[in-house]
């Protein structure tokens, strides 16, 4: 009786100096990553759902983003990847 | 030019995990596949599953799987180690299978020197069946089967399971660390890498308790529930290194 | 009063009013809700409630409590119960009243938590080890879930024996509308019970043991003899066969609710159909099948398994019709049209 | 007469306190009637859905997920698996706050409710399940705005969640008022 509708994989990327790539439909909403931010710059899109039906993390001011890495490493569902330019 | 910071290990399949949103068994199984990987053990690791919230944790690591009857993962363990004992093997127990029905298994898997790593998340409930009281759920806390909040004198004190396991003779590796922030999920990780090692090595009996939480069933948001191992888990149950003859043997 | 309840609950409320004074329970899905309710209700009744380390904790903590004379109950879901097996053996050995309530679901293993049928065997077959039965009841509803916990506590302490109730989870799980009331329990003997004789009376010594071959053999005969007692007074069917029907349908538990829309949908079709609902599995209701009316030349044994209790309707019929079967098993529950699909083709030949 | 409901969407929608409150309706016009969730571990945060068959004789199998009189549809998961699941002439009830596609079939009565929205409106989205209610005021005899009053003061009327009452009441009054 339970059951998941299939999604195809949905790539976010946000890129200034550094590089944020979400995973969009393996995130759970689960605020954790925007929680653990140093730099404020995640959020939760309240105004849609993604496959799974949940809130999907976005990101508002990538220019703000460090790539320090907590947010990736505190998600769950390993929904983000951080890239550094160096 | 870029330089990956994190990416989504390939100790990991590309399965969605079952867990609840915000739930820290997805962080701990990152952990796990990270260090499999960096120890390029994965390919000769095979992982014993539980019953509870990680029944089907053999879905979401990348190498051989087996699932275990409640409690009895460590018995599984030995009998496939004793048969493979090249093979690295580890069991994932959370602490209703690990501290309620399971202590005879795990207390003897220890008291054997059995050379497997034991992972035990603990988050004070029973999840999967819907946030019943487990013997490591803390006093005053309430449950599905604790309504009014757990009673000392009806129900006894939480279960230190570190602390017991320590205390036998052939055990050889134990330790208690945190998953609520970086920091503790760097030390955690540098402690199941060291379990790795040794159980390699050949050194016996390893077992790193994570606090972990559980949202659902503790009615918090995950990131209350981050504050809530903080602060009110991690007195009770201290972190660190309660046994390590690894160095000795 | 009518209340809505579900199954689980009113299996728990029934079994507070009927004075079950002790519970001790383990999760598994989908019994939850039985130690939840008692983790409440059964302390607010001044009843002893405990969440057992295991299910092996918790029948043995039946057999305790039983010794001392209370009304006991545990329950579990098929994995569960199947870790009870050596409680309950000695249970029966030590002739001891407890209820024990099996929310069923699908294996075998860890299986899946959805309605099954694949229990019959260990239930009605003693289930652990040596020479036992236990009564098994199956109710099909909460309100005949909730009578049939009355009886299963009465018969309990008549027979000393443990008595176990089959409630998949289905009726675990679904509300209905039922009543809860009172009723008088039956009178029963409990000078045997282990609460201390406080120098009164010659001491009581509960115990399966027994080293003498010949002693443990008259022991198993004495109860051998109170099983026959036990089919004679206990036996519970729902009989619905008319003269005319051709075929009968044979279920129990909930699933049964489904025969019944088939049966009901067999007779507008023009298809004359019957059903057997056994309400104790143990002892079974051999007797029905013996005076079948002559118009009917087939029996369709419809479970949630591979087919199990069609070898106690085998053994009902001894050959005398041909017995088949229409099963879905793994928490898969089958539809009324699929019984009804099954019926026509045995009936119009072609089966 | 029987009437064969499926109430589906996700958990936290209210889906099984809706039936609940319907079932419980039902019983108090002295009706049969089963009420049958779906249930299992992974459920939270999942698709839900519950079964409740009302009727004037005995009820066989509780389970409604074929044959269904009335679909009340509160995701789109709920329409992909059940909308081909309800009777010729039978009725779907749409959330079409989040079900914005419709449906395909022609062959039944829909009925679209803004449901999630008028919840966000009224104060609270936990009440859509109430809004949901307009559809079986507007489109079927079973109870009337009074039976719900009546068995929402039963289920909250001395708990903690007494206070909740009136919300739930406006939430029926605005979902009736959108589908006038």
């Amino acid at each position: 009786m339970v059951f998941t509708v299939k999604t195809a994989p949905k790539i976010v990327e946000y890129a200034a100096k550094h590089k944020l790539t979400f995973d969009e439909n393996m995130c759970k909403g689960c605020d954790l990553c925007v929680w653990a931010c140093p730099k404020d710059i995640l959020k939760l899109d309240l105004e849609r759902v993604n496959g799974k039906g949940y809130n999907p993390v976005v990101c508002f001011d990538i220019d703000g983003c460090t790539a320090c890495g907590i947010c990736a490493r505190i998600c769950p569902d390993s929904v983000i990847k951080v890239e550094r330019d160096v | 030019m870029s330089k990956i910071v994190y990416e989504k290990s390939k100790g990991l399949s590309d399965v969605q995990l079952s867990y609840c949103p915000g739930c820290t068994h997805g962080i701990i199984h990152k952990l796990i596949a990270e260090s499999l990987v960096e120890l390029d053990l994965l390919d000769r690791t095979i992982a014993i599953s539980p019953v509870g919230c990680s029944v089907m944790a053999y879905d979401f690591f990348n190498c051989d799987g087996i699932q275990a009857s409640h409690g009895r993962a460590p018995a599984v363990a030995c009998g496939l180690k004793r048969t493979n004992p090249d093979k690295i093997v580890f069991t994932y127990q959370g602490d209703g299978d690990l501290a309620a029905i399971g202590t005879a298994e795990i207390i003897h898997a220890a008291h054997r020197g059995d050379n497997v790593t034991v992972i035990f998340v603990n988050n004070a409930i029973y999840g999967m069946t819907g946030g019943q009281m487990a013997p490591t759920t803390l006093i005053d806390m309430k449950t599905s089967t604790s309504p009014l909040g757990r009673n000392e004198a009806m129900m006894g004190k939480p279960l230190l399971v570190s602390e017991l396991l320590a205390q036998i003779p052939s055990a050889t590796y134990i330790e208690r660390v945190a998953s609520h922030d970086v920091p503790n999920l760097n030390k955690a990780k540098r402690a199941i890498k060291k379990a790795f090692e040794y159980q390699a090595a050949g050194k016996g009996f390893s077992m790193v308790e994570i606090l972990g939480t559980c949202p659902i069933g503790w009615n918090m948001t995950p990131a209350d529930a981050m504050g809530f191992v903080k602060d009110t888990m991690m007195p009770y149950f201290p972190l660190g290194v309660y046994k390590d003859e690894g160095g000795n043997a | 009063m009518k209340m809505l309840m579900k199954g689980n609950e009113a299996i728990c409320e029934a079994a507070i009013v009927a004075g079950c004074k002790a519970f001790f329970g383990y999760p598994i899905t989908p019994q939850n809700e039985i130690p939840e309710y008692m983790s409440l209700h059964m302390v607010k009744a001044g009843g002893a409630y405990v969440q057992a380390e295991s299910e092996i904790g918790a029948i043995n903590m039946c057999y305790g409590a039983a010794a001392s004379g209370v009304r006991v109950m545990t329950s579990s879901s098929s994995p569960g119960i199947a870790l009870k097996q050596e409680g309950m053996s000695y249970l029966a050995g030590a002739n001891l009243p407890c209820v024990v309530v099996n929310v069923s679901r699908s294996g075998p293993g860890l299986g899946g938590i959805l309605p099954a049928q694949g229990d019959y065997f260990q239930m009605t077959r003693g289930g652990g080890n040596g020479d036992y039965y236990t009564p098994v009841y199956a109710p099909f509803s909460v309100q005949e879930a909730v009578d049939l916990i009355f009886k299963a506590f009465d018969v309990a302490d008549k027979y000393r024996t443990p008595v176990q109730m089959v409630a998949d989870g289905m009726l675990g799980q679904m509300m209905e509308p039922c009543v809860i009331e009172p009723r008088p329990a039956v009178k029963v003997d409990k000078s045997w019970v282990t609460d201390g004789n406080s120098g009164k009376r010659p001491r009581n010594i509960v115990n399966s043991l027994n080293l003498s071959a010949e002693g443990l053999e008259q022991m198993n005969i004495q109860r051998f003899a109170q099983y026959k007692e036990i089919e004679k007074n206990e036996t519970l069917v729902d009989y619905r066969v008319n003269d005319g029907d051709e075929i009968v349908i044979v279920a129990y538990g909930a699933p049964a609710r489904v025969a019944v829309n088939a049966v009901d949908e067999l007779n507008e079709s023009g298809i004359k159909a019957g059903l057997i609902r056994p309400v104790t599995l143990w002892p079974y209701p051999y007797a029905s099948f013996q005076n079948l009316p002559a118009s009917v030349k087939h029996i369709l044994v419809c479970e949630l398994s591979m087919g199990q209790m069609i070898d106690d309707v085998k053994i009902a019929v001894a050959g005398k019709y041909p017995v088949h079967f229409y099963g879905r098993c793994g928490g898969v529950i089958f539809e009324p049209s699929e019984i009804v699909e099954a019926a026509t083709k045995i009936v119009k030949g072609g089966a | 007469m029987t009437t064969r409901i499926l109430f589906s969407g996700f958990g936290g929608q209210g889906i099984l306190t809706l039936g609940q409150l319907i079932a419980t309706i039902a019983l108090n016009k002295g009706k049969e009637v089963t009420w049958m969730p779906s249930y299992g571990a992974e459920m939270r945060g999942g698709t839900a859905n519950c079964s409740v068959i009302i009727s004037d004789k005995m009820i066989g199998s509780p389970i409604a997920n074929t044959n269904i009189d009335i679909l009340c549809a509160m995701n789109i998961p709920s329409i992909v698996k059940f909308e081909d699941k309800v009777r010729p002439g039978g009725q779907i009830f749409i959330n079409s706050s989040i079900i914005k596609d419709g449906i395909a079939r022609t062959d039944v009565d829909a009925l679209h409710i803004d449901a999630s929205n008028i919840a966000s409106k009224v104060g609270d989205l936990r009440v859509a399940n109430m809004v949901m209610l307009a559809g079986f005021l507007q489109k079927t005899n079973l109870f009337t705005f009074e039976d719900v009053e009546e068995v929402l003061k039963q289920r909250f009327s001395g708990t903690r969640n007494e206070h909740l009452i009136p919300l739930n009441i406006e939430a029926v009054k605005q979902g009736m008022e959108a589908t006038v």
